[in-house]
């Protein structure tokens, strides 16, 4: 057992996976001589040089270029983008390009590629620094969509991304870099699987999932209903896609109501995606609506009290399953 | 040949005029099995995509294709430059760059008609055209990304110093989008293997580049932004195409870095199977059908002392392949449905959840 | 009444808004000269000058930069993005700067203005030409959204979205183009709401939820089914934002059957955020699962014979519904 | 004055060096009002900045922030230069921008505090700051956007022909983006009465700007490139960049078009609040340092015989402007939390359905 943040499970996982693969790269703008600007990369231009850890200009669309054009001719690069909010300025590389080129080419090609970013609010950045895009690359078929709550989940996954054949999308969590965690740390790599979710609390009442920071807001929640006499099952679903719909489905099964706790606006968020499949599937199971927390359906202010109160706190978490479980 | 109309009979239409034909390209040093090479090759896409135009007229070729008719000579240069490992990233305007790095004409017209033996099963269509074992690293119909993608091939080849090279191929209309701006400029801050090449033939879709560019050309007058050189050549000489083409390619391999190339030269139909052309002033056209890169290149080739006979049993296999590429589109199967849901993952499903 | 393409009312909504309101103006790629790749654009520059009607480089940062900025300033732009896959290039611009500004700025700015473009498969164009992407503008705050369905809620719509203070992305679908329909002609202009669905066709047993060309192939479906027994009542959404939620669901109340149809690929989907929606508020008037009728979440194949298969066929409606509604 | 470090000195760290001071500068002619009127700007954007340096170092100002700190006299130059009706579209590193239009900086304290008196009640923050009474068009906080916006501001004054130009500041990393060469030649196609204006400071955040640049001044050698002329300034010297501001407005007034200037500079701090700077050679800050704009721009008041009494009575004014926004700052109530769901909509509100 070690204890790590998160911020430093990225670079030990970056590190790993260099280690691990001489095909694997590492590009993103500020990444290498400065160690990235959330300090997450540090010490990987040290360890292992300019020609796997490399510095790239502000040029998004060419930096996921070059990842893509690397990953199809036999590298495993592992791309940044600094804020998830830029994978905007780059959504054709991912959206058009990298998501659909092995499907168009009838499978000649493999993407081989994560593209690591940070996503989220809580840190007073505003409207265009904050956002939490999953839902966006969720929307993409071709993608795989990663979001990791812990350490050592950071780690796992970013191995098992790195050594997955397919692109992956890989969004931290900003306010999630400087937790701690206790990480189990063995002889061998840390290697997680994608596609997995984990039950992280187990109970009988109610279904709670949860992503990322969200799984925390959950647990703790969780913890104040079991007080209230609701016993909550919680699931960080850690990967949207491959969605593990299964451990999802057989909870719902067991506890017969179901809650997402989404950090992005409302409309059409992964929490919609899993409402709508447990409406289809699990209907018969149900015993009450399914209810969405999510962030409003506005972009985030900056000022800490109007950021705190817009994105889904412990408090509403916790209100919102007690008033409507009781009906 | 005739004199070329002035900047003032084109008007806004063609501020870029068509340079003389140098027939000084006719000295430079280029053996003659490889201009026979480039005579093949020029045959190959012209008789290629005229049949492609006639399926299409013929109700065969389905949703949209945009063609090089006029173009030849910019692909059969670097066809014939580019080493047998060396990549090539395209446009949704792609028959010819894929025929010229030598991938079969029978998978790439069914591919057209949307068939089972096309070189994507159906699946990606005339836009996307793709074929990984003749260096062909895919098609692409959003205009720009390509470039910035051409450049990770380059730097896999960096990284693993093997000297190949990547060549994207795009058009005078590219030059305004931000990820041209961006791939360069990384290419030369990382000073990768990427040749770029502007084929300009004067307009994007239907709006002509004089109208949409603060510059005369395109490309080879932003290449000192980014510390390259200036290149321009005639794009409807193959010789000329051939000779940069090396010269870029072997920077490129030397670890010289990227090059930018501006090839001038003309479609001879509209941008897209739908389009009549109708925009352009019938003088341009008439000019520049004067200068169309086959004829011109062979009668250079009966000047350099090649048989007549020589060239035209060139001409005469080259229709052979086509007719029977045709023959083997016609003749294949409609796509299994089951296509559908395969090839989005690499274990070559498209499951997104248990 | 006249008959009128879709295609042809394209224009016509465009000319109405310019001869109604010298604040605005037009803008795109071959747009003007042209008369649009569509030709859904002719004739407009002859009418209204190259002041108003402008062709723009391949530039789809810019062009939205400057209907962006002309917005603000006084100007009410129309923007073309030739198709609807080529947001992805200026995503940017769209969702982080056009749809969040007036937010940003506590209301100092307002951006009346609308980006056109063309949606939709059919054409066997492929994968990047041929997507139904209405659900990444839903997905942000900000943007309102519309996608008619016919001639005459093109006009209408189209004046609506221009008159209206706010961002509005209008989908035209490309398969729509050529459809011809009849149109009310009376003396006045053509202006429609946002925000309205229509009940196209009124029915007891289900709903049937659509948009788009998707609405046809609905109306075609219900018709069938009714020779089924089934009685349908399909909702032509028009507006996903603002969402006209009531309206589907009053008509859920009724029918306690819920059946979406979407182009777009399968996950995040303006169908799931109406099914999370009416799982959750009209939990208890449904009978029986909701079922979201959608593309399946892979890119669109170029073939006739693999595109048809691929975006929801009448069929494929039919049998849904049948299969489904009779459990 | 110092002897600038040479090339060789600053290494990869600074293949720009600071030009050596311009005495000529001192000629220009620029009337004394105008000169008092650029050390009071000059001074307001310092003094107002080192406060917000201290009230982060507090803990009051929340989120991140970038500071002009040695930046100033670009800002001041064009504060002075533009006219009252013309449009500035600044970025996160907006301050100073934004204070040169005249905005007044209680409100933009307070927005720095998260307050419900800040220029946008809080919703914005340090990286938005906004105020269109005073032509303060939006700050942007995502790299190359704003100069696409810029021009459609341009766009309406060229469409109501009312004389009016939009001038976008950006720094030198932002020159290797797409947005940067789609919005500079859409301005010189549409002819838009654009000034763009590149603040290079040498680095993006935390990379030397000559790691990632091919050419040595990244906007200025990149003009030619749309059409336009290389414009570099100084950018410490408020004489040298108000002339520059002033000759650029009047050409885009005159409808000649957009300009794109160049004025070179360099901040004192870190790029955000975070960061100290520290991978920046130590000589190379000294020798900055030295060329502080203020302290020059004094020495040049005193030199064209200007009191000094004259001087830090401005310094003293503007002290106590600082103070009391601060008070007013600090002051300010946290906002309401209805708030949040405020100015979705040009109706007010943020509803999305009925
Ligand atoms: C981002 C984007 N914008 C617009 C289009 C539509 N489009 C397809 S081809 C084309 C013209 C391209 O002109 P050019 O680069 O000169 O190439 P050419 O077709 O002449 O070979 C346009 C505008 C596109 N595919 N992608
Ligand atoms: C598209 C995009 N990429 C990256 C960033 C992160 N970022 C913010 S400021 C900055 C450096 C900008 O450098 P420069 O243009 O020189 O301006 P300066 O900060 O020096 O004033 C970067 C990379 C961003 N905001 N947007
Ligand atoms: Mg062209
Ligand atoms: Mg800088």
């Amino acid at each position: 057992m070690a204890e790590l943040t998160y911020r430093d499970a990225v670079s030990v996982g970056i590190a790993q996976e260099l280690a691990n693969d001489p095909r694997v790269v590492f590009l993103g703008e500020d990444v290498a001589g400065a160690g990235g600007v959330f300090k997450a990369t540090t010490g990987l231009l040290e360890r292992f040089g300019p020609e796997r850890v490399r510095d790239a200009p502000i040029s998004e669309q060419a930096i996921l270029g070059a990842a893509m054009g690397a990953a199809m001719t036999g590298l495993r690069p592992i791309a940044e983008i600094m804020f998830s909010d830029f994978l905007a300025v780059c959504w054709d590389i991912v959206a058009n390009e990298i998501a659909k080129s092995r499907y168009m080419t009838a499978g000649q090609m493999a993407f081989p590629l994560v593209v690591r970013t940070a996503n989220g609010g809580g840190s007073r950045f505003g409207a265009q620094h904050s956002q939490s895009v999953e839902n966006w690359a969720m929307a993409v078929p071709g993608l795989k969509v990663v979001a990791p709550s812990t350490a050592e989940d950071t780690i796992g996954l970013l191995a098992a991304a790195v050594r997955d054949p397919d692109p992956v999308i890989f969004f931290e969590h900003k306010s999630c870099y400087p937790m701690k965690f206790d990480v189990t740390v063995g002889n061998g790599d840390i290697v997680d699987e994608l596609g997995v979710a984990k039950v992280v609390r187990p109970g009988k009442d109610v279904t709670i999932v949860a992503l990322a920071l969200m799984v925390h807001r959950a647990m703790e929640a969780a913890e104040r209903l079991a007080a209230d006499g609701i016993d909550a099952e919680v699931i960080d679903v850690r990967c949207l896609v491959p969605l593990d719909a299964r451990t999802i489905l057989e909870s719902v099964a067991k506890t017969s109501r179901l809650y997402t706790v989404e950090e992005n606006p409302r409309l059409c968020g992964w929490g919609a995606e899993i409402a709508s499949i447990v409406a289809e599937e699990a209907f018969w199971d149900l015993d009450g609506p399914v209810v969405r927390i999510t962030t409003p359906h506005v972009p985030l202010p900056a000022a800490d009290a109007l950021e705190d109160a817009t994105i889904p706190s412990v408090d509403r978490i916790v209100e919102t399953v007690r008033r409507s479980a009781s009906q | 040949m005739t004199t070329m109309p002035s900047y003032e009979e084109y008007g806004q239409h063609a501020p870029i005029f068509p340079s003389p034909v140098d027939q000084s390209n006719a000295e430079l040093p280029i053996d003659r099995e490889t201009r026979l090479r480039l005579y093949r090759l020029q045959q190959e896409i012209r008789l290629f995509e005229k049949r492609a135009y006639d399926l299409f007229l013929q109700g065969l070729v389905k949703g949209t294709s945009h063609l090089s008719l006029g173009q030849e000579a910019i692909a059969a240069g670097f066809g014939a430059a580019m080493a047998p490992d060396d990549w090539t990233f395209a446009t949704y305007r792609g028959h010819a760059h894929t025929l010229a790095r030598g991938v079969p004409m029978g998978p790439v017209m069914a591919e057209l008609l949307g068939r089972a033996n096309g070189l994507l099963g159906g699946k990606g269509g005339s836009m996307h055209l793709t074929s990984v074992e003749h260096g062909v690293m895919g098609s692409y119909a959003i205009i720009g990304a390509h470039l910035c993608v051409a450049n990770g091939a380059a730097w896999t080849a960096q990284y693993n110093k093997t000297g190949q090279v990547a060549v994207a191929f795009f058009g005078d209309g590219t030059t305004n989008i931000g990820a041209f701006h961006e791939a360069i400029n990384f290419a030369k801050v990382w000073n990768l293997p990427t040749v770029f090449v502007c084929e300009n033939n004067l307009y994007m879709e239907y709006t002509s580049i004089g109208h949409v560019a603060p510059v005369p050309n395109p490309a080879a007058d932003r290449a000192a932004a980014y510390g390259l050189e200036s290149i321009l050549v005639d794009g409807n000489d193959a010789d000329a195409v051939y000779v940069a083409a090396s010269r870029a390619l072997e920077r490129a391999r030397a670890g010289g870095g990227p090059s930018l190339i501006e090839a001038r030269t003309y479609r001879h139909g509209g941008h897209s199977r739908a389009d009549p052309g109708t925009y352009r002033p019938q003088e341009e056209i008439d000019a520049w059908m004067e200068r169309d890169p086959i004829p011109m290149y062979h009668q250079r080739l009966l000047g350099l002392g090649v048989d007549e006979g020589e060239l035209s049993t060139i001409a005469t296999q080259v229709a052979a392949a086509v007719e029977s590429s045709t023959q083997e589109a016609v003749d294949g199967p409609v796509p299994d449905l089951a296509a559908i849901y395969t090839d989005v993952w690499a274990d070559g499903g498209s499951s997104w959840r248990n």
